[in-house]
């Protein structure tokens, strides 16, 4: 079951450098451990691949999750397939880990012909129905209450299905945080919150966010249970959410997990965090780099090594570089496209609007 | 055919489609045990279970944010909001979620779901229990906008609102909501969205109206007649997506009109009426489009009779419409 | 200073028939005491008296108080007048506690031309700004992120004030209560948050609004004291907010109050509760009565006899009764009066509606 | 007179009204230590400090209901609103709350505050960074509803805005936020609200426009004008109240009018100047008013060049309705 949790409890299974706590180490298996680390760096390369990419103008825009990996793939690695994710924004990584393809990603970034959503939003707003993963949208928070009527949905339906959504810290402070775990705590909803607690809200710090304790600590008001886990920890996230699904699948209720990381770069490509936060904090934090402390783990099981980690950068980078060419030359989506999937059918007022943007271009060709 | 009032044929819609279909599911404030404050969710709960009919927490972000996430599931949730005035928590969620889940996700995920919610004055209900707020709805595309305006056609569009693939705002106009009655055909039929229906037909006006101002609007229909005046009368039923058609035709006709509404003036539905008439109809316009519509002032207590449209303002309206 | 909650601790002073814990009894003197139970008898007469009233169809709607007059006068005694409350709509108490004359009550629910808010909201909706009562409206909740706001100002003013919001067990599920309390938290604001923890939200009971062990411990995701108090015992509600007002002026921050009574009568007029909650619910809440129990408490003092309180009954009753008939001689606001306030000037756009309403009065007459 | 982007002289109208006026207090999400993710509120926190600059917790309905009650206590907030995309979660506290107050309590009561929020395309910011949703408030009683296309006017409504005794939603068209330039005098002075500036003077067709469109019609207005057909091109500036006179003096002067906003067509403020023209200068007009607007679809991301009304678009316009 979910232990309970005091407002300090941190729950970890991986020392800074590595080192498993046996007691307490879930034993993932070795090929699981090292699918698990591939995903992490091809995350991180990405992420890092992408950023430069926007700053040469190829992509508009780009949000990333370095240093919040092993928060999203240990809590993503504890689900079933079947299950629904509402992912914020900062979890591309679930996504690749059920398999979404990193052209798919790109055609999103894009906004290309190829792109499952149709270039309709912005980059890192994706959509992967086949993975059951939920439209991302920008607005805050909105995915919570969502993730609560799936899971009561799945449950009505008799489906083996839980639904899981993340969102960020700041995210905690919006009503539909409230209304979302109020609603999961009522109706027992086979759900699970998971809060990337990374410290920051774009240029607002947590003290300035909320004065609880903990995020975790606020499971109380509705009645669910609470836990504090070392987000960068990625074997004691997997434990977490593994236990709060379980517990979820059978008839338990919902659990808030709080894993406690760090945003490592920008908020996202249009910020600067230089401005606003010191320098030593950041430098503090990489040295808890889950992806370094996770390698550290692999080394010393005798499953990897530096030598296999050189390559696979590199090997990852090349992927990524090698899909990206191909997917530049995939041209926008067609002009007609836009007036699609408003409705199910095209209704009269919007077959006219489509019309008169037809006859416009005309003239202007 | 049994004689129903507007509650009593919604309730009966209800009961249609839950039997029908089991993804159909009836959630919000106080609709389980008690079956609504207006009692249009009446022994549902005993019927269906309280799975099925949820009396929810008092959060109307909840409710929406809940039914958007059984409806992506594959459900088919009808929420409640207990007053179209008390809405605005879930608005969030319904103008950038709920509207734009088939558009954003490529058509990947859908929303069908069904907000019913009474709107409108005319019960001394004051701000807070009065308003007419479908033009918030009407500005968002990916919704659709439906308001009945008798038993027949409350019953029917319910009918086909849930069974539509697009997300409705179904507004009920609690002022009529006993005080009309008419034949309601039992078990299953539909009247389509996006269909407006000529009540009335007529050379001189036509009258655009929905909603509870159907009454009023008939009744200066009436009074019109009286003075050798023929009203051809609209009600619109859907007013998004229009049907335009209807209008235009009728007004091509009548070369005349007058929009009736109780919402605020300005930015109202008429405004939208009156625009697409310039736009469709400009050369065949005899006078000028008229707007009969509450004030652009919060809905009052003490004067709503002079906030409300009624048949004699809707009156010296058509007469003026016709002189012109 | 405001004690720390348990989920279950009821902090109270006196037993069930008045008799008083001398330990902790806040020895309020005689004077106000009697002042006290004078004030709710008022308000319970009033209440009867006008459901009686809309019954007779001689007003429209009515919202009393009848069970909750200890948790709003004792919590409204332990202010200052220059302290902000934000009322939800069943503390027309706290109103005629600091001096709101009968007479406008009155005028406000026949919405009359001497209203002091014109006519304008349905009744109980009232407004004083003398008695520095805001403005009450319908839709749950919104009043408490404005107490918080009011609250900063004051202190922003460097003004000696506080706040005080109340609001019902069912509104504390609205996303503005989680906004509220999280913005009192994260400024330390000088405000008060009194829940009526009545047990009801309409046919809601309280276990299907929120799987919380109780309100007040949702104090603690926001980390504001919390604190829960038998809320029909009025020394025991005076004490608590007495003690989170010292704690708020003196910049201790915000205190969330929850006032466990019950609401003895129907929702509202429009109301029958006996289709959804049992009848022995009530009765065992009828011999909780607040005023009962305050009455053995005086009684028990010696400064009130069961001859005192016949007289007070019959007298309250009558001066109602003679009010009510001035009242209702009023007339109606004025026309004109419709296109006032809704800006500090008439624009243009009003003023042309406001003519043609004129124009269209003449034609009528 | 210094030459200052748009947001330098919002900046600037915020220093001017902090230092006289210490009612004023601003707060939002990343204001003070950030300065605001686009640096309007830059510096403002070192001068003013933490109690006047505030950061806030990122909840959109507790930064406007805890500056209403401010705003009713006696200060003069300017909360801002990071996209106006995401200020649904607030717009109970707008609609029902701020607007109402001075109404509802009887005069009692009073909120004059300033909602400021970046709005519009153009940024490839998709659905949720781009939206123009003023006819929300257009629609809402009691508000006030302000767009500057220029630094000069955004500087002087802005000051207007703060002490008008009114509530206003003050959008600021994000697209020109740094495009647009122009002399701005240093210290105080105002533009009054409620008042449209005619832009250009001309007499076959009347371009009516606001915020970022102006650059778009002011194009079209020069294409047009090489064609021969010359626009009298008016900047709303205050869209609620309307300054309805000079619109209508325009138009019966033109006869012809095309009005353009970015916002989705449907129940847009477009439909509001044309019926509005509809009843105040039906005999004037020599061609229907046209409306050149964002289509009836969510804010699109790849297409957004498409559905953002454009000079072309605004020019095929004219001429149809010179043509007319
Ligand atoms: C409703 C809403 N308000 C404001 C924003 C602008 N915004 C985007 S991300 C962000 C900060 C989110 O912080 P947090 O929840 O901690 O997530 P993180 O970015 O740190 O992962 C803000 C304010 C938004 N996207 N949605
Ligand atoms: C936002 C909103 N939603 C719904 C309503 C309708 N409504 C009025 S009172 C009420 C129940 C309130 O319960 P509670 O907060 O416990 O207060 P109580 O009436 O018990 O004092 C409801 C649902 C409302 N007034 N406002
Ligand atoms: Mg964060
Ligand atoms: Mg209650």
């Amino acid at each position: 079951m979910v232990p309970e949790v005091a407002a300090e409890d941190l729950i970890s299974v991986l020392s800074e450098n590595g080192i498993a706590d046996k007691a307490v180490d879930p034993n993932l298996s070795n090929a699981d451990l090292l699918n698990l680390y591939r995903l992490m760096v091809f995350n991180r390369v990405l992420d890092e691949r992408m950023v430069k990419l926007q700053r040469q103008g190829r992509i508009g825009f780009y949000i990333g999750s370095v240093g919040e990996e092993a928060t999203v793939m240990g809590s993503a690695f504890a689900l079933q397939p079947q299950d629904w994710i509402f992912p914020s924004y900062r979890e591309a990584g679930a996504a690749f880990l059920r398999g979404f393809p990193l052209r798919a990603f790109l055609c999103q970034l894009m906004g290309n012909r190829e792109d499952l959503t149709k270039g309709r939003q912005m980059p890192n707003h994706f959509s992967a129905r086949p993975y059951n993963i939920v439209s991302i949208s920008s607005p805050v928070g909105t995915q919570l209450p969502q993730a609560v009527g799936a899971a009561m949905a799945a449950r009505y339906r008799g489906d083996d299905s839980i639904s899981l959504a993340y969102f960020g810290d700041g995210t905690s402070s919006e009503g539909d945080f409230h209304v979302a775990l109020n609603f999961a705590g009522v109706y027992k909803a086979p759900v699970i919150f998971v809060c990337r607690n990374n410290q920051w809200a774009i240029s607002v710090p947590l003290n300035k966010q909320t004065a609880s304790a903990t995020i975790a600590i606020k499971a109380k008001a509705y009645g669910i249970d609470g836990v504090r886990v070392d987000g960068n920890d990625l074997p004691a996230v997997y434990q977490v959410t593994a236990a709060a699904a379980a517990k979820a699948r059978s008839g338990g209720g919902a659990t808030l997990i709080e894993a406690v990381t760090y945003r490592l770069s920008g908020h996202s490509t249009s910020d600067d965090p230089r401005v606003y936060r010191p320098e030593d904090e950041v430098a503090q934090w990489k040295g808890k780099d889950p992806i370094l402390r996770f390698r550290l783990y692999l080394e010393k099981k005798g499953i990897w090594t530096t030598d296999e980690d050189a390559e696979l950068f590199r090997r990852v980078d090349a992927d990524i570089v090698t899909t990206l060419k191909e997917v530049e030359a995939i041209p926008s989506p067609p002009a007609e496209s836009l007036f699609d999937d408003v409705y199910a059918q095209v209704p009269p007022h919007l077959a006219e609007q489509q019309a008169s943007l037809w006859a416009a271009q005309k003239e202007d060709h | 055919m049994p004689t129903l009032n507007m509650i009593q044929a919604l309730n009966d819609a209800l009961k249609v489609e839950m039997r029908r279909d089991d993804r159909v599911v009836v959630m919000g404030e106080d609709v389980g045990v008690l079956g609504g404050v207006f009692r249009v969710t009446v022994d549902l709960q005993q019927e269906f279970g309280s799975e099925r009919v949820m009396d929810t927490p008092l959060s109307e972000g909840g409710i929406i944010g809940t039914a958007i996430g059984m409806a992506l599931y594959g459900l088919r949730p009808v929420p409640e909001i207990q007053f179209a005035d008390f809405i605005y928590p879930a608005f969030d969620q319904i103008v950038n979620e709920m509207a734009k889940y088939r558009y954003r996700s490529g058509g990947q995920y859908t929303c069908p779901m069904v907000i019913r919610t009474p709107y409108g004055g005319g019960i001394r209900g004051g701000h807070y229990h009065s308003q007419s707020n479908e033009a918030y709805f009407i500005h968002t595309p990916g919704l659709k906008v439906v308001i009945p305006s008798n038993p027949y056609d409350a019953k029917g569009l319910l009918l086909s609102s849930i069974r539509d693939d697009d997300p409705v705002i179904f507004m009920e106009p609690k002022r009529i909501y006993r005080a009309v009655k008419g034949e309601v055909p039992e078990g299953d039929y539909t009247v389509p969205l996006g269909a407006a229906k000529i009540v009335q037909e007529g050379r001189h006006v036509t009258l655009i109206a929905y909603g509870a101002m159907m009454q009023e609007t008939l009744q200066a229909a009436a009074k019109a007649a009286e003075e050798g005046l023929q009203c051809e009368v609209i009600d619109l039923r859907t007013l998004l997506p229009l049907d335009t058609d209807t209008v235009v035709q009728s007004v091509k006709k009548t070369g005349r009109c007058v929009v009736v509404h109780e919402a605020a003036r300005t930015g109202g539905f008429g405004a939208e009426v009156s625009a697409i008439l310039m736009e469709k109809a400009f050369l065949d316009l005899e006078a000028p489009v008229r707007r009969v519509t509450g004030f652009d002032t919060p809905f009052p207590y003490s004067l709503e009779h002079y906030y409300l449209p009624d048949a004699n303002r809707i009156l010296s309206a058509i007469r003026e419409t016709a002189a012109f």
